[in-house]
């Protein structure tokens, strides 16, 4: 009885906490988890921070090499484009549209899906059934052809973009909200609470979702290195960002014209997207990784 | 199985509803007229407009409205398209086969690199190859397809003159269109260049088909490494040790196969995923399918394209799915029922 | 199979193009890229320009005669001409004035069983009222016919020796009647080309074989295929990848100079790239509003991103090497503060949003419509006027156009022939705007007059003057802003030879060859084996 | 002669917070033909032993021995695949849950003959498909599966759990082993099932003479089915003797402890006394305590006890603790521990 | 004494999923009833699937009877209400491990059945927190940790501190002993005694262990598909098995009285 007695003086850290412990012990997951900041911050302080403006161009620096080039200049760091617009500001300003979106996006379906989620899973028979058929069909297809159906609907636009992406993730996160609620309804802790007198809801938010939100934001990443794939994929096929918007995908197509005389203005808007890509993919990988760590011990 | 088999039909039966109310439904949601937007006759005369008009009845309720719809589709006919004013059915007869082309052969590099990359690093857990294999996984898994298709022409057909570039076939080559497959109906013609005709079909698939394969390849070796982990965790895996087999035997005899088991179930998922970006691929590499076609509708405004487009994709999409399913239940003996009482 | 390895990518040339026809009868459209596609391939007209001194010569007439007064022109028919035979039509008979007849007749009489089909628009012909011009067309004996005109018309036979005026099979024409199929003439065509078409396939290729029968020489290769390629990038690509021999309108010129398997060319072409305004819509209805968009536009910016500087700034939509330029005529220049103050008389201080459709293929006048889109929004915005681009696939484009769907967009011209009037009625006559060609849907009585006298005079210095004045009341009316006049260029592996280009209409691929590869010098080979991979 | 010899067997493993004896120094010998019990409760490393015995423990385990015969030979002279070779080949084993135990997409008939060694088979490559079917179809009668066609075409998840446990009974039999090592052979089944199994094995044992190795952490269930027991406590060595010596006098207060908590063994005691029992838990892996890992927890601890205790055999009844309760002179020993025995049991009211 | 938990006629009957067109009903409990006094405990014993666990989980409130009801000091027990019947009767599964939310702290566990059925405020909560996890032998201190730190008998024993701190009569002990390691199941068994003895607990314990069940009960129930087929003072019916079902149970244990 006496353990608690000797090893007092150990810390006892949340679950939650545990799980940055061991997070924070993978390198990679740190890098990736910085470089994910990073990001955000670019992506908020983009106006501030980038030396040009996207849209205008300086027509006497047309399609300048970036500042390691020869031909460079260091004034336009990355080079400019066609219409002589900084490649480095335009790509700063595409993480706002890019990245910065995808997270809100994300986030907006996440909310979305958790509340229809939880709901539907504490509702049953054949309303839940039909739900279940519906969300196995929707999932079925991917999500770039059902955002492409929906952009088709809504015409090409970034805002169409955003919303048809939004639309597309938000079954993805029923689903697995749904699934896991359902998953921790048949656990006996939440047999027990019930027997305590607590009602559905305070169930949901008190039993469920603590236990759920690892999975939620382990998805979550994974919805998002979607997301901005997807955005910068409607973007590259002319779908999504329309000119002379700087979306990293419709850089990218603006820039396929020159690909054989500005190479740049098409590697860059390519790496910035694998950049971002990979960032959240390692926070992802390093959530998943850790959240079997914990369970292991 | 019969079980089993009703609701998969059930299920394809419901989802096909589904879809075409879907795609029924998109030509209210379309601008312009529906019927116009069902047919595709923008030009359609007055006399013409009130033919179409009573083909889908129009004046009737929605329902029977949804009934013709679905009787001319059932009977294939999905109008015109707006753009070029050609039946729909007979464009996605020529360029549907391109796709599962492409797409087929994509899932099979996929599945054929993937796979076995996934339980080389399952088997060196924790080792230097593992932590390699997982990086590039991790890396051809963020890379966008179009950017990648971009660098594959670039090294590939430009720098190096290796592959080349677009189309299914040099146009040089005529062939015959029997089934749309490319590969069979040169091997069908009679074309005195035959073979050189299929060489040159070949070279002209590889870098596309590796440029759609990449993403589910990467996704492959994480379910495979992840299938073959737990698998090689199994309890009855250490009592095969204790039985005294080898490692090889093990793996081959034992493991293998219910990884392999673990991962079909993905199949059609990842192939719905890889008909995807086949279709931005198609773009990149001027693939003559419907992905291609489909996108460059959007762009033309062409509504009865888009709509019945949508639904062959995913109808086809669903029909790998639903293949996938009962592959699974046919490979996977735990689907079974029990024979045994006690 | 070594042999027919080599001799099929030998015997073939195979050409990028940048769209796909909207038809297979160049009498139906004025654009380009058909003609390009069809019209020296498949068809012959009865005359042609020939040579670099555009001179009017010979082609299915072998010689031809008008009268004084200029109303009796005369044709005297070649005697062995043979249509296509292809597996839709083979033709029983040879060449006649019944064809002649037939094709012409289809243009002009309104109850003629072809007139109507295909929509009955025959945008060149109507924009110079062809049919008001000619009375009637005679036949003769079986290999002579008589055009009568109405009046004197100093263009009238180079209007013939357009790619437009293209003979067709009057039997095919009987054949398609009695099947009840008459559209499926400007589909499956016949004609007396070169070429004959073999498969055509929208948006992919069209494919033509030899016409053995040609009634000239016949063409050198066996099998042309258009590969219809859209995006530039691709087009080049497929250039450097030599996957394809020939590639119109090439892009990142300094990259194909690079290469010593590949061969820029350029020709220097009557062509006029501008930016329209629908005058039918607000607020360019508005005289004021256009003048001041056309003031707040930096020409000189655009031709040096557009056009990389490699075109002569346009004043009016003549170019400098037509004898009618006149370089008196007045220019709007680049003023936006002027422009600014324009807009506000006209009634729009805070400006206004506008859409600007951008042609989504690139031709000789306008290499990169969408970047001029971008840079005279970039510019409009300067005065407040917000731009909206649009773009669609080429022949929707078109027929969009045509509609009168859009505000304001790019487009340009490509003479026809080297006379003026080709410029000026085509584009801007108020026929034009009836049928559609003239997509500002201006109409202006006084020009109108201007073109017909000019047309009516055979004294140059007379008709100079007219067209000067033609061109002032653009400048002041504005109903299009010339912008560039530019070369056509064209890039092709150097082991194609012949001429491809030439400065009038379309392309022709009829001298067109293939060197054989084996006897190419050193700096080839490499592609060669390239070409053995690929093969 | 010792079927099996082990003399201070030891297992590591490396864990984040360094490396950690999760078995320490334990012994255990069989003779031909009896039946061992290994008892512990969980935790305690028996798993680990018999995983170690039979070599299939993982590499991120480590372990040492002094000593480790096999038949009198000496197999820590051997390679390990020597080793290896030789013991799968003599010694088979059985797990606690059966079911998962068995390979799930592999029909029962195959996996059984698998096991089946083609050394035992005669004739030519053509009969031996028959003759394996043969051996199959004997092998399943032995562990009275009756329906044998039936069991054959059957997958795991068809078959009850008990049939399951038959079945890997006869897999282990295939080898026609020297040594049944039988981890927690019953653990999820019924009471009624779990007697089939252990009547099953104890046949074996009479009939073949096979030697087994029964592991489990429940005293009262095994008594009944053992000749000598092997007690261990959190990785370390307790008691062994006959399950008589055991279960009667035991000598670590331990084993004493497991006897008297028994309410089975007890069934005199009245209804609703208090059982006797150690106070707190079995110390985890990650903190245990040094020296007798019994220490924190046991009524007899005193100073000597923070250093491991050597192992006393006492007519062949070995104890490892400083203390052991000696029955053979009670009134010595009672006398000496007396004090110590009333301070903790009054600590525990 | 009086009688404290008086079941009459308890049915339950599932229904079985699957074939839609014959819907299949299966009858889990036969009619039961039984009485239960004060400070006296109940054994349920029986073969697997023979109803045990359905009959705690009516009980306590989780299934809903198909017929019958239950009184409890001769009150009727409404259906579904858990507030007012988690006061009186609290269950204890056999899992503690997975009755335990992970997320949350022990006090945070306990907290949550004094908020919803006390009107007791944030100090008093602690405090009798605070008493209740010294009574199973814990420490106050430990009200911060969260049970992944625990092992399984003290996880145990904050499932019972959770049940006796709304001061129950009834406590349901569903195999909570069988998952224990015997050293500290007899820890486990003490407590609860002492519990019974210091407030006056009725106990129904549903075991497999015919020794636990000798030990720990008064009367014993044996359940065999869903009936109960005999019943009685545990030493009596132990001595003297009269059904064979109860034959075949304390055969296959090799457990006998004399
Ligand atoms: N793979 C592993 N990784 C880390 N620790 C392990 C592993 N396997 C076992 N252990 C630890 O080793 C110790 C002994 O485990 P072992 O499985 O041998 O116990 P056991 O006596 O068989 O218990 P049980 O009766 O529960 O089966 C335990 O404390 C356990 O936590
Ligand atoms: N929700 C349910 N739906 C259908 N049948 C059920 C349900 N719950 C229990 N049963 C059935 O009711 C019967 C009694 O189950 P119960 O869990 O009460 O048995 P038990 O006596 O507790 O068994 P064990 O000793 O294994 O715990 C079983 O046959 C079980 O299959
Ligand atoms: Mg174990
Ligand atoms: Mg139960």
């Amino acid at each position: 009885m006496a353990r608690e007695k000797i090893y007092l003086e150990e810390v006892f850290p949340s679950p939650f906490m545990q799980l940055w412990g061991i997070f924070r012990k993978t390198p990679v997951a740190m890098v990736g988890f910085c470089c994910f900041i990073f990001l955000i911050l670019l992506a908020i302080f983009a106006p501030i921070l980038s030396p040009y403006s996207p849209v205008d161009g300086n027509l006497e620096m047309i399609l300048l090499p970036p500042a390691w080039h020869t031909d460079g200049d260091v004034s336009y760091l990355l080079g400019t484009d066609e219409l002589g617009r900084d490649m480095l500001s335009r790509l700063m300003y595409g993480t706002s549209l890019t990245f910065g979106l995808s997270f809100i996006v994300v986030i907006f379906s996440l909310v979305i899906g958790v509340v229809i989620g939880s709901l539907s899973a504490l509702t049953r028979g054949i309303k839940s059934s039909f739900l279940n058929h519906f969300l196995d069909v929707v999932l079925s297809i991917p999500s770039l052809l059902l955002a492409i159906i929906i952009v088709a609907i809504l015409g090409p636009g970034i805002s169409n973009t955003v919303w048809a992406i939004a639309i597309v993730f938000i079954p993805q996160f029923i689903h697995i909200t749904r699934y896991a609620v359902k998953e921790e309804f048949r656990k006996d802790y939440v047999l027990a609470s019930r027997l305590d007198g607590a009602s559905n809801f305070r169930i949901l938010y008190y039993s469920v979702f603590p236990n759920i939100v690892e999975r939620l934001m382990s998805q979550a990443t994974l919805a998002q290195s979607a997301a901005i794939l997807d955005i910068a994929t409607l973007g590259f096929l002319g779908l999504g960002a329309q000119i002379p918007l700087p979306e990293w995908g419709a850089i990218l197509a603006n820039g396929l014209e020159r690909f054989y005389i500005a190479p740049w203005t098409v590697y860059l808007p390519g790496l910035a997207i694998l950049f971002a890509v990979v960032a959240t993919n390692l926070v992802g990988e390093g959530i998943r990784h850790a959240l079997k760590l914990r369970k292991e011990n | 199985m019969l079980t089993f088999t009703l609701r998969r039909i059930s299920l394809f039966i419901f989802t096909m509803l589904v879809l075409t109310l879907l795609s029924f439904s998109l030509s209210f949601l379309f601008p312009g007229d529906t019927v116009i937007n069902h047919s595709g006759q923008i030009n359609a005369t007055a006399s013409e407009l009130v033919q179409l008009n009573k083909a889908y009845q129009m004046d009737k309720s929605i329902v029977d409205q949804y009934g013709a719809y679905l009787t001319h589709i059932l009977n294939g006919d999905f109008g015109q398209s707006m753009a070029s004013q050609s039946p729909i059915n007979n464009e996605i007869i020529e360029l549907l086969p391109a796709t599962i082309e492409l797409s087929l052969v994509a899932l099979l590099i996929a599945m054929v690199v993937g796979i076995p990359l996934g339980f080389i690093a399952a088997i060196n857990h924790n080792k230097a190859s593992d932590n390699v294999i997982l990086s590039l996984a991790m890396l051809g898994y963020s890379i966008p397809v179009f950017w990648l298709g971009l660098l594959a022409i670039l090294v590939f057909s430009i720098g190096l003159g290796w592959l080349p570039s677009a189309g299914q076939i040099s146009l040089l080559f005529e062939i015959e269109f029997v089934s749309g497959i490319q590969f069979i109906d040169i091997l069908l013609s009679d074309s005195p260049y035959k073979w050189q005709a299929f060489s040159n079909a070949s070279a002209h698939i590889i870098l596309p088909a590796c440029v759609i394969a990449l993403a589910p390849a990467t996704i492959f070796i994480r379910l495979s490494r992840a299938a073959m982990i737990e698998v090689l965790a199994a309890s009855y895996i250490r009592a095969a040790r204790a039985k005294g087999l080898s490692f090889q035997q093990i793996i081959f005899r034992h493991a293998i196969r219910n990884a392999l088991i673990k991962i079909i179930r993905h199949v059609g998922l990842q192939f719905a995923n890889l008909v995807t970006i086949a279709m931005v691929t198609e773009v990149i590499f001027s693939w003559p399918g419907i992905g291609r076609w489909l996108i460059e509708s959007i762009y033309q405004r062409d509504y009865t394209a888009i709509q019945s487009g949508l639904l062959v994709l995913s109808c086809f999409i669903f029909i790998i799915h639903i293949l996938t399913d009962f592959i699974y239940a046919a490979l996977n003996p735990l689907a079974r029922g029990n024979q045994h009482g006690s | 199979n070594e042999a027919n390895k080599l001799s099929l990518s030998e015997r073939s040339i195979i050409y990028c193009s940048e769209g796909s026809p909207e038809t297979f009868n160049p009498q139906l459209s004025t654009s380009g890229t058909t003609t390009d596609a069809i019209a020296k391939q498949l068809y012959n007209s009865l005359i042609v320009y020939k040579g670099h001194n555009n001179i009017l010569g010979p082609s299915l007439a072998k010689d031809w005669h008008v009268t004084r007064d200029g109303k009796k022109i005369t044709f005297y028919l070649r005697q062995d001409v043979r249509f296509h035979q292809t597996n839709y039509f083979t033709p029983t008979r040879l060449f006649n004035a019944d064809d002649v007849l037939f094709s012409f007749n289809r243009i002009l009489d309104k109850s003629h069983a072809f007139h109507h089909v295909s929509g009955g628009q025959y945008p060149f012909f109507q924009s110079i009222k062809f049919d008001e011009l000619v009375e009637k067309v005679e036949k003769i004996n079986d290999f002579t016919v008589r055009f009568i005109l109405t009046r004197n018309d100093s263009s009238f036979l180079a209007n013939l020796a357009t790619d437009y005026a293209s003979i067709l099979s009057a039997e095919y024409g009987e054949k398609l009647f009695i099947e009840n199929t008459p559209h499926k003439i400007d589909i499956l065509p016949v004609g007396t080309g070169p070429f004959k078409l073999k498969d055509y396939r929208v948006g992919s290729l069209i494919r033509f074989y030899r016409h053995d029968l040609y009634w000239q020489e016949k063409a050198k290769i066996e099998q042309l295929v258009f590969d219809i390629s859209p995006s530039k990038t691709s087009r080049l690509t497929k250039l450097l990848a030599k996957e394809c021999d020939v590639s119109s309108y090439p892009i990142a010129h300094a990259k194909i100079a690079e290469r010593s398997d590949l061969l820029l060319e350029s020709i220097t072409s009557l062509n006029v790239g501008y930016f329209g305004f629908n005058t039918k819509k607000q607020p360019f209805d508005n005289k004021l509003v256009r003048q001041a968009i056309s003031l707040a536009i930096n020409k000189q910016a655009i031709i040096d991103t557009v056009y990389h500087s490699k075109a002569a700034r346009a004043k009016s939509i003549l170019p400098k090497t037509s004898w009618a330029y006149d370089s008196n005529t007045p220019e709007l220049g680049y003023d936006p503060v002027r422009a600014k103050s324009l807009l506000e008389v006209a009634g729009y201080p805070q400006g206004f949003t506008m859409d600007l459709w951008a042609m989504p293929v690139q031709r000789a006048y306008n290499p990169n419509a969408v970047t001029m889109a971008k840079l005279i929004q970039a510019d409009l915005k300067k005065i407040g006027v917000k731009v909206k681009i649009v773009s669609y696939e080429w022949s929707t484009f078109l027929r969009r156009l045509s509609l009168g769907e859009h505000q304001s967009f790019l487009l340009g011209w490509n003479a026809d022939n080297p006379e003026p009037d080709n410029f000026f009625t085509p584009m801007l006559s108020c026929s034009a705007s009836e049928n559609g060609n003239n997509r500002t849907f201006w109409c202006n009585e006084e020009f109108d007059q201007l073109l017909q006298k000019a047309l009516k005079t055979t004294n140059m210095s007379t008709r100079k003057s007219y067209y000067a004045q033609a061109m002032a009341i653009i400048s002041e009316e504005i109903p299009l802003l010339p912008i560039a006049h530019s070369k056509r260029f064209q890039a092709r592996g150097t082991d194609v030879e012949g001429d491809i280009l030439s400065t009038f209409g379309g392309i022709s691929f009829y001298q067109a060859s293939k060197t054989k590869l084996t006897s190419e010098p050193q700096n080839i080979a490499k592609p060669d084996k390239s070409k053995k991979v690929s093969n | 002669m010792n079927l099996l010899d082990i003399r201070n067997l030891s297992i590591e493993l490396d864990t984040p917070n360094g490396r950690v004896l999760a078995v320490d120094r334990v012994s255990l010998s069989i003779k031909e033909g009896e039946v061992r019990g290994l008892v512990g409760e969980s935790g305690s490393g028996k798993s680990l032993l018999a995983q170690a015995i039979i070599g299939v423990l993982e590499d991120k385990w480590h372990v040492h021995a002094d000593r480790f015969h096999w038949r009198g030979i000496d197999l820590l002279r051997l390679t390990i695949d020597e080793r290896r070779a030789l013991l799968c080949r003599d010694i088979a084993m059985i797990f606690q849950e059966p079911m998962s135990c068995l390979d799930p997409t592999t029909l029962i008939g195959e996996q059984l003959s698998e096991a089946i060694d083609s050394k035992q088979l005669s004739g030519y490559f053509w009969q031996r498909k028959k003759q394996r079917k043969e051996a199959v179809i004997k092998l399943l009668h032995k562990v009275g599966i009756k329906k044998h066609s039936q069991c054959i075409s059957s997958y795991p998840h068809q078959l009850t759990e008990a049939i399951c446990q038959r079945v890997m009974i006869a897999i282990a039999l295939a080898g026609r082993p020297i040594l049944l090592i039988a981890d927690e052979p019953t653990a999820t089944m019924e009471s009624t099932n779990q007697g089939q199994i252990y009547r099953l094995l104890a046949n074996l044992n009479q009939l073949k003479n096979m030697s087994i190795l029964l592991i489990s952490h429940d005293l009262e269930n095994l008594t009944h089915w053992t000749s000598t027991i092997t007690v261990m406590y959190s990785g370390q060595f307790v008691e062994a003797g006959t399950t008589e010596q055991i279960f009667n006098k035991p000598m670590h207060p331990y084993t004493r402890a497991l006897v008297d908590s028994s309410t089975k063994a007890n069934l005199q005691l009245p209804t609703k006394s208090r059982l006797m029992t150690l106070p707190g838990s079995i110390p985890i892996l990650q903190h245990l305590p040094i020296g007798c890992r019994l220490g924190p927890r046991c009524p007899r601890a005193q100073q000597t006890c923070v250093s491991a205790p050597k192992v006393s055999n006492f007519h062949g009844h070995k104890v490892s603790c400083h203390f052991p309760i000696l029955h053979e002179s009670p009134r010595k020993e009672s006398k000496k521990h007396k004090a110590v025995k009333h301070k903790t049991v009054k600590g525990n009211n | 004494m009086s009688v404290l938990l008086d079941v009459k006629d308890i049915t339950k009957s599932f229904k079985l999923k699957g074939h839609w067109y014959h819907k299949r009903k299966f009858n889990a409990l036969a009619p039961i009833s039984f009485a239960i006094e004060a400070k006296k405990t109940l054994a349920i014993v029986g073969e697997t699937g023979s109803g045990k666990s359905t009959l705690a989980k009516i009980l306590v409130g989780a299934e809903k009877p198909t017929s019958g009801k239950i009184y409890l000091n001769g009150q009727l027990l409404q259906n579904q209400r858990f507030k007012e019947r988690c006061q009186h009767i609290r269950m204890i599964f056999q899992d503690s491990g997975t009755t335990l939310n992970p997320s949350l702290t022990i006090q945070e566990l306990l907290d949550e059945p004094l908020t919803l059925n006390t009107d007791l405020d944030e100090k008093q909560r602690r405090q009798l927190i605070r008493t209740t996890l010294q009574k199973v032998g814990l420490l106050g201190d430990h009200m911060n940790f969260y049970p992944h730190m625990f092992s399984g008998g003290q996880k145990q024993r904050i499932s019972l501190a959770r049940a006796i701190i709304l001061q129950p009569q009834v406590i349901i002990l569903d195999e909570a002993l069988a998952a224990l390691d015997p050293s500290l199941r007899s820890q486990m068994i003490n407590l609860l005694l002492d519990l019974q003895q210091q407030m006056g607990l009725a106990y129904i314990l549903i075991s497999h262990n015919l020794g636990i069940v000798r030990h720990f009960s008064d009367d014993v129930m044996v359940m065999s598909h869903g009936e109960v087929v005999e019943s009685g003072k545990t030493l009596e019916v132990m001595r003297n098995p009269q059904h064979k079902v109860t034959q075949k149970l304390m055969m296959s244990q090799n457990f006998q009285i004399k």
